[in-house]
């Protein structure tokens, strides 16, 4: 066993076990930190697979916005939540099947699969994957078009957001 | 000129149409104005016809002023126009009583430009039947005809009066004109079903509908249609389109829409209805039934004047057990008819023999004389109903002192329609009889019961109007009658010349008509 | 003029009269009758001017004056009218002429023309008289106008114009437009007097009951006119179309084509000569002016059929079993309506009757073959019958007088036991009636009558219908007979009642046409006495060879007998003298024996008809044919329809529409689908989760289904 | 050396995990974050397919990037709708949140 698998292993099973926080613990602001440790673990497997960019844009987005936006939204829907009932609603255990049924039937079909126990090549030598990334992003041959209507979606979602989220009893400065 | 010459049927048959449409545009208060304008429009197609008559060759075979139009192509069915001898009488006829039909509906006060407009609509209607040489065209026009005379029924008939409606389902009550109207344009549909299906029997056939093509082809048509002896269709078919004529002549036993409809129209509706329509029907036996099934015709003629016998009899006698001014003269119109299909059966039974054509002739001129004696009837009828308000003849007697020019022309018009000689009548009915007698002499000598049963009712109406003690309700006071005045004269006056004339002097359109006959059959 | 334009023109002056009085000068009294009148001298003068024309041709019979125009096209022929006058017709138009003008001069005086309107005179009744007061303030009741004066002349117009058509008419049809015509007037003059309810019904019965004969007239000119192909008398009469006729058989009664043919002719006749069976109009015909009467039953309309029959006689000759009917029919006409005649009080009604009687003396002779005499008795007879009626109008006229003088309307100025003694109040009515009742009876050698009723008898004896003789000779005693009792009754003894001793003689305009038809009623006697009279080697006849010169065979002259001429003396004479034996000393109506009620009421025939015929047709008309059959079954079978399909249209909609279509299908959906979707509702929780829990539970198995069953193959 | 299936198969335990929270969980916000745990077990995937592919075609990173984009978006309005609805509805349980029914 490599040294790499054991990290592997390890950060796995970290991650695993903080994604079964995130949907299992009471507490929602418990939920959203334990979120954080999972997408850690998400960027320690990216870095892992020699994604260097994305390890890095996880952390920054994932942990750094996303996670922050969640605690934000659990603390401004905060009062109704706290310990009122279960967490889990009474079909839990349908829920719990069909999660197992889905993996099940992933890794079911993943096993016969012949590509399954392919190993990494070596990364070439010179190959910069960040900057091949970012070629590959702005290059009008491969992804511009892509990426931009990615960017409008986002400002298109903001903008919805923003909107959504208004309130126009409070909203005086609209007027 | 040369336009109006070229499509002289054309322009004669839509005239009444557009001017209709032009009446649309007129304000509709001005009950002056409308009258004297559907009365000038109505007097051009008379004028052409008149001019038509001239220009028209009685010695030369065949249609004349032919015009075809395209109409309706995927069947190959065209705007065929054309006008032979029979026909021109029929059209003289209608463009005749058309004005004087407006002119005596000068009294109408109700709703008078929708008025005026169905009856230019029911004169185009009537003169297409008479002009088409197609038989898809005939027969829209003739269910066209209908339309207009339904709304006058029902719309302009008399107010008053309940009809109760017995049958084995139990009775029930509706309005006399809404019976009647409905009673007339259903009886007539129905009987035209057959005839429908008929003529697409022979569109699909042949192709076309063409009258001419048709008829030179159907007669001796000798293949099986659809798996089914061709004798046997044409005997269908036959049967389809005479009971079609029959309920329009109308021929006993498909008679009895007859007195309600002409009972309740109003007088300018009854004129027409009697004058014109009914000839629809016997021109459709002479147009078509005999033309193209001359086989079957002259086989069952013995039926047909089985069945004109009994128009001829029960219809006298019918006319005479009524209480009713004008329902007496609507049965009149049966027995009179009834001449006519008489004259058509025994011509049917023998065509081409010179006894034929006399029947013939005397059956054309019957339908002529016939438009104008019963015109003249109802509107005398409707003159005495306008003062009055009521029809029933016992509420009538002695008024000729009253009225001394009414009951001149009264009995007048009566005696025309009596068959006496000197006036129209007796021409007609004397070549029927003459022309039938050899051909089928039972059913002629029965039908003289009809005849002097004639004298029978028209002297009823006579004695109970004319003669007798006054009755003093009519002499004094609001309900005093007033004498017959210019314009109902007027009406009365083209009428009265024409009938004797045609009696005393009856060459000039025998002539026409013996041609047509001639050339015919 | 040519003879023949002259005689084409003959009728028209009355036609253009009628036209005129009642387009024009209705409104005025003395223009009307003087265009009638002119137009009846017009008319008078052309015949008299053609008559004499025509004496004037040798073998007229062979040659008349014939034109005819084209009428009506037949197919590639023609039918021509035309006119023409042979003797026969012009000895006819001779008669006819006369009295026409006769009768129109007598109108003016009869509707008392000049005198002033009355007080309560209305169109439609007769005029009731009207009162003046002369200049020392007395009041008198006088006779008033007629108020439809001009209308009168119009209808007499119309009359005459029938009446000269039918004479000059060269062919059937024609003739029978003047029929017609005739019939026709005679409906409006009887019924002149319209507001009279009787005067009404006689008209109508006039027309119908002549009708029904000219129904079967009109059926045997059609006939004739199929057969021959034509209808004018001289090419029908020719030898060969009248064998064709006889070879044809119509298949009925055993009749050949010219029995079947002259007996629907004669039926014609029977009907407007009031024959057995069809005589019941004439008498009720009375209710008309007298001067209708006259024109009707003399000159003009009953005339028309005997000339008709005459005209048609050498058709009507050639089958026996029409000629023995036509005997049969006259003969009994003949007795019997002289044995009514006897019962009648009115005085128009036993010339009524009488002329019945002696129209069938007529056909009787006919029926016997005796032509000439027929056209002979027709002739004379149309003098005296004219003259009688014309009397009996003035005798009723003076009685008027007399009723509007005392005011006692009770009185009816037409029965003859009101009368009695006007011999003496009018004297020239006296005189003329008179002689033309000696000519009805036969007064021998004076008279007409005699000569022409005694050819009759002798025609009889000597072709051996003893039967027919033995009854005309019977029917003549009872001429003679009721004649004189009228006379006796009305002339001649003391007045019966004060309105009888005020009549008084009638203005010239009355009295001068009697005097002039007397003459006539004698004189035209003379023209006809045979050459071999009490075998005394006379002229020749004229009116034998004249008339006979109609036939293509000349009528031979029969040999004089004794016996019919003793016959004839005997009836004549013992007629009169009884009568006047009996009724001299009868003063009212009951003391007189003949007073049978079965001859008062004429056999019942009216009532007999109004059982038999009228009320049957009534209730044929008005129950079987319009309640029964046209409201009731053929109605009824309609009103079957629409409910009918109103029936199946309301079970269309009542069990399929809305129980199949609406209920099942159409309901039966929506319910299905609304009991899924209720069924199915609770899955829409609105709660994303189970919706999503849905979707991938069965998207396992869908993929699981995909996967077990797909995944054999894959 | 790591075996493609290792990744695979932290992926859809990852993946697996996420969707019981996005079933099971009645919060949600707590839904939102078993969504976040689906988008990242994608994410894992497409850079391990990038990895253990043609290193240099760079499509697997591309889209990952993306996908963080949509991430993002898709948090950005989620939690706008969540708070909305909680200012409307007083709560944030999904179960509650049931107007889509009939």
């Amino acid at each position: 066993m490599t040294t790499a698998q054991i990290i592997f292993l390890v950060v796995a099973a970290v991650t695993l076990v903080s994604a079964f926080m995130v949907v299992t613990t009471r507490n929602l602001i418990h939920a959203a930190l334990w979120l954080v440790a999972t997408l850690f673990g998400v960027a320690v497997t990216y870095a892992l697979l020699n994604a260097n960019f994305l390890a890095v844009v996880q952390v920054v987005v994932y942990i750094g916005a996303i996670a922050i936006l969640f605690i934000f939204a659990v603390m401004l829907t905060r009062k109704e939540m706290r310990d009122q009932g279960p967490q889990l609603n009474s079909a839990w255990w349908i829920s719990a099947l069909l999660a197992v049924l889905t993996f099940g039937g992933l890794v079911g079909m993943l096993w016969g699969w012949k590509g399954m126990d392919t190993l990494a090549s070596e990364m070439p030598v010179g190959f910069d994957s960040v900057s091949a990334l970012g070629d590959a992003l702005i290059s009008p041959n491969a992804f511009v078009l892509p990426f931009e209507v990615a960017s409008v979606l986002l400002l298109a979602a903001l903008v919805g957001a923003v909107y959504v989220a208004f309130n126009p009893r409070s909203g005086d400065s609209r007027k | 000129m040369n336009f109006i010459y070229e499509h002289l049927l054309l322009v004669i048959l839509f005239f009444p149409t557009l001017a209709a449409l032009v009446m649309l545009f007129l304000p509709a208060g001005e009950n002056k104005l409308l009258r004297w304008f559907a009365f000038g429009a109505s007097l051009v197609p008379f004028i052409l016809s008149v001019w038509l008559w001239t220009q028209f060759d009685p010695n030369a075979v065949g249609y004349q002023f032919e015009a075809q139009y395209p109409w309706y192509q995927a069947l190959n069915s065209s705007l065929h126009l054309g006008m032979d001898g029979l026909s021109l009488t029929m059209v003289m006829l209608t463009t005749l009583l058309t004005p004087i039909a407006l002119l005596a509906s000068f009294s109408i006060n109700d709703r008078v430009k929708g008025y005026m407009m169905l009856f230019l609509f029911l004169e185009t209607g009537m003169l297409g039947v008479f002009m088409a040489v197609d038989l898809l065209i005939f027969f829209v026009f003739w269910e066209v005809g209908l339309v207009p005379m339904y709304f006058l029924i029902n719309q302009w008939g008399s107010p008053k009066g309940e009809r109760e409606v017995r049958s084995i389902f139990g009775k029930f009550t509706m309005s006399a004109r809404n019976y009647a109207s409905l009673k007339f344009m259903i009886y007539t549909m129905g009987g035209s079903l057959g005839l429908l299906l008929a003529v697409q029997m022979l569109g699909v056939l042949f192709g076309n509908y063409d009258l001419q093509y048709i008829t030179a082809n159907w007669s001796n048509y000798s293949k099986d249609l659809m798996g089914i002896s061709v004798s046997t269709v044409k005997t269908v078919a036959f049967w389809a389109f005479v009971i079609a004529f029959a309920v329009k002549v109308p021929l006993w036993p498909f008679h009895t829409w007859l007195p309600d409809a002409h009972t309740e129209a109003p007088t300018a509706g009854s004129m027409i209805l009697a004058g014109v329509l009914l000839k629809l029907g016997a021109y459709g036996f002479l147009r078509l039934v005999l033309p193209l099934y001359p086989a079957e015709a002259k086989y069952f003629a013995g039926a047909l004047a089985f069945l004109a016998t009994a128009a001829i009899v029960f219809g006298a006698f019918a006319s005479f057990g009524q209480t009713d001014f004008k329902r007496l003269v609507a049965y009149s119109s049966v027995n009179h008819m009834g001449f006519v299909v008489l004259g058509i059966a025994a011509a049917a039974s023998a065509v081409g023999t010179q006894d034929a054509t006399i029947a013939l002739n005397g059956a054309v001129l019957q339908m002529f004389n016939h438009g104008l004696s019963a015109a003249g009837m109802f509107f005398l009828v409707g003159v005495i109903y306008e003062r009055t308000h009521t029809r029933n003849l016992d509420d009538f007697g002695g008024l000729f002192p009253l009225v001394p020019v009414y009951g001149g022309i009264l009995i007048f018009t009566s005696m025309a329609s009596l068959g006496l000689p000197g006036l129209n009548g007796f021409i007609s009915e004397f070549l029927v009889v003459r022309g039938s007698l050899p051909l089928l002499p039972v059913y002629t000598a029965i039908s003289m019961l009809g005849l002097l049963m004639t004298g029978a009712y028209i002297l009823k109406g006579i004695k109970q109007v004319l003669h007798g003690p006054l009755n003093e309700h009519w002499a004094h006071g609001e309900h005093k009658l007033t004498e017959i005045n210019t314009r109902e004269i007027l009406v009365m006056a083209p009428l009265m010349v024409l009938i004797l004339v045609i009696g005393l002097w009856p060459a000039w359109i025998l002539d026409v008509i013996n041609k047509a006959m001639m050339m015919l059959f | 003029m040519t003879t023949e334009t002259l005689i084409w023109l003959i009728p028209l002056p009355p036609a253009l009269a009628f036209f005129l009085i009642v387009l024009f000068t209705n409104k005025n009294k003395a223009l009307s009758h003087s265009v009638g009148v002119g137009a009846a001298v017009l008319s008078w003068l052309a015949s008299m001017v053609v008559f004499f024309r025509a004496l004037g041709v040798e073998h007229l019979g062979e040659h008349p004056f014939v034109s005819s125009v084209n009428w009506l096209p037949t197919g590639d022929t023609w039918f021509k009218i035309g006119v023409a006058i042979d003797p026969l017709g012009a000895a006819v138009l001779f008669f006819v002429s006369i009295t026409i003008f006769m009768i129109f001069l007598y109108s003016v005086g009869y509707h008392n023309f000049g005198q002033p309107k009355g007080d309560h005179d209305r169109a439609g009744l007769p005029p009731h008289g009207a009162t003046v007061t002369d200049e020392q303030g007395h009041k008198h009741t006088v006779p008033s106008v007629e108020p439809m004066y001009s209308r009168f002349f119009a209808f007499l117009g119309l009359f005459a114009f029938g009446m000269y058509t039918l004479v000059v008419s060269d062919n059937l049809l024609t003739m029978f437009v003047g029929w017609e015509i005739m019939g026709l007037c005679s409906y409006l003059l009887i019924g002149f007097w319209y507001g009279k309810p009787s005067a009404r019904a006689a008209a109508i019965k006039a027309f119908m009951t002549t009708r029904i004969g000219d129904v079967f007239m009109l059926l045997g000119i059609a006939f004739l006119y199929s057969a021959t192909g034509t209808l004018t008398f001289r090419e029908i009469f020719t030898e060969e179309m009248l064998q064709h006729l006889v070879s044809i058989d119509p298949h009925f009664l055993g009749l050949t084509g010219a029995g079947l043919i002259g007996l629907l002719l004669f039926i014609g006749t029977v009907g407007k000569s009031a024959q057995w069976p069809l005589h019941v109009w004439l008498p009720d015909a009375m209710e008309g002016p007298t001067p209708v009467s006259a024109m009707i039953h003399a000159a003009t309309m009953v005339s028309a059929g005997v000339y008709a029959v005459i005209r048609m006689f050498p058709l009507l000759s050639l089958d026996h079993n029409t000629m023995t009917v036509v005997a049969f029919i006259g003969t009994f006409t003949a007795i019997f309506a002289a044995t009514i005649a006897v019962a009648q009080n009115d005085i128009k009604r036993v010339l009524a009757y009488s002329t019945i009687s002696q129209l069938g003396f007529m056909i009787a002779a006919l029926g016997i073959g005796a032509y000439v005499a027929a056209a002979f008795h027709l002739i004379t007879h149309a003098f005296f019958k004219a003259l009688l009626f014309l009397g009996s109008g003035s005798v009723i006229h003076g009685m008027e007088h007399g009723v509007l003088h005392t005011g006692n309307h009770s009185v009816d100025p037409q029965d003859m036991f009101n009368m009695g003694g006007l011999r003496k109040k009018m004297p020239i009515t006296f005189w003329t009636f008179l002689i033309g009742g000696f000519a009805l009876s036969g007064f021998p050698l004076l008279t007409a009558g005699f000569w022409s009723k005694d050819e009759i008898l002798a025609d009889a004896w000597a072709n051996g219908h003893l039967v027919v003789f033995v009854t005309l000779a019977l029917a003549a005693f009872m001429t003679a007979f009721y004649t004189m009792r009228q006379i006796t009754l009305t002339f001649l003894g003391e007045p019966r009642t004060k309105e009888a001793e005020h009549a008084q003689e009638t203005p010239w305009t009355m009295t001068v046409p009697l005097m002039v038809l007397s003459v006539f009623a004698i004189g035209y006697g003379w023209v006809g006495i045979p050459e071999n009279f009490l075998n005394l080697q006379l002229a020749p006849s004229w009116f034998h060879e004249f008339v006979g010169g109609t036939l293509a065979e000349h009528p031979e002259v029969i040999p004089f007998n004794p016996i019919p001429l003793i016959v004839s003396l005997v009836v004549a004479l013992g007629g009169l003298l009884l009568g006047w034996l009996y009724y001299r000393n009868v003063n009212s109506a009951k003391e007189d024996f003949f007073q049978i009620p079965l001859l008062k009421n004429k056999y019942y025939f009216d009532e007999a008809y109004q059982v038999v015929f009228i009320k049957p047709v009534i209730w044929l008309s008005e129950v079987f044919t319009y309640k029964w059959l046209d409201q009731g079954l053929i109605d009824g079978i309609l009103h079957f329809f629409g409910p009918a399909t109103g029936g199946i249209g309301g079970f269309i909609r009542q069990y399929i529409d809305l129980k199949v279509i609406n209920e099942f299908i159409g309901d039966g959906l929506a319910a299905v689908t609304q009991e899924t979707g209720r069924t199915l509702r609770p899955i829409q929780t609105g709660r994303i989760q189970q919706y999503m829990m849905l979707s991938l539970v069965i998207l396992a198995v869908v993929g699981a289904l995909l996967y077990f069953m797909l995944g054999a193959g894959l | 050396m790591i075996p493609l299936s290792w990744y695979l198969i932290f992926a859809a335990g990852l993946f697996s995990l996420g969707l019981f929270g996005v079933l099971a969980r009645r919060n949600a916000v707590a839904i939102l974050l078993g969504v976040e745990l689906m988008l990242n077990a994608v994410n894992i995937n497409l850079a391990a397919f990038w990895r253990y592919g043609n290193v240099t075609d760079m499509t697997g990173q591309v889209f990952a990037i993306i996908v963080f984009a949509v991430a993002a978006a898709e948090v950005a309005v989620g939690l706008a709708l969540v708070i909305s609805v909680y200012r409307s509805r007083n709560t944030v349980v999904a179960d509650e949140i049931d107007m889509l029914k009939w």
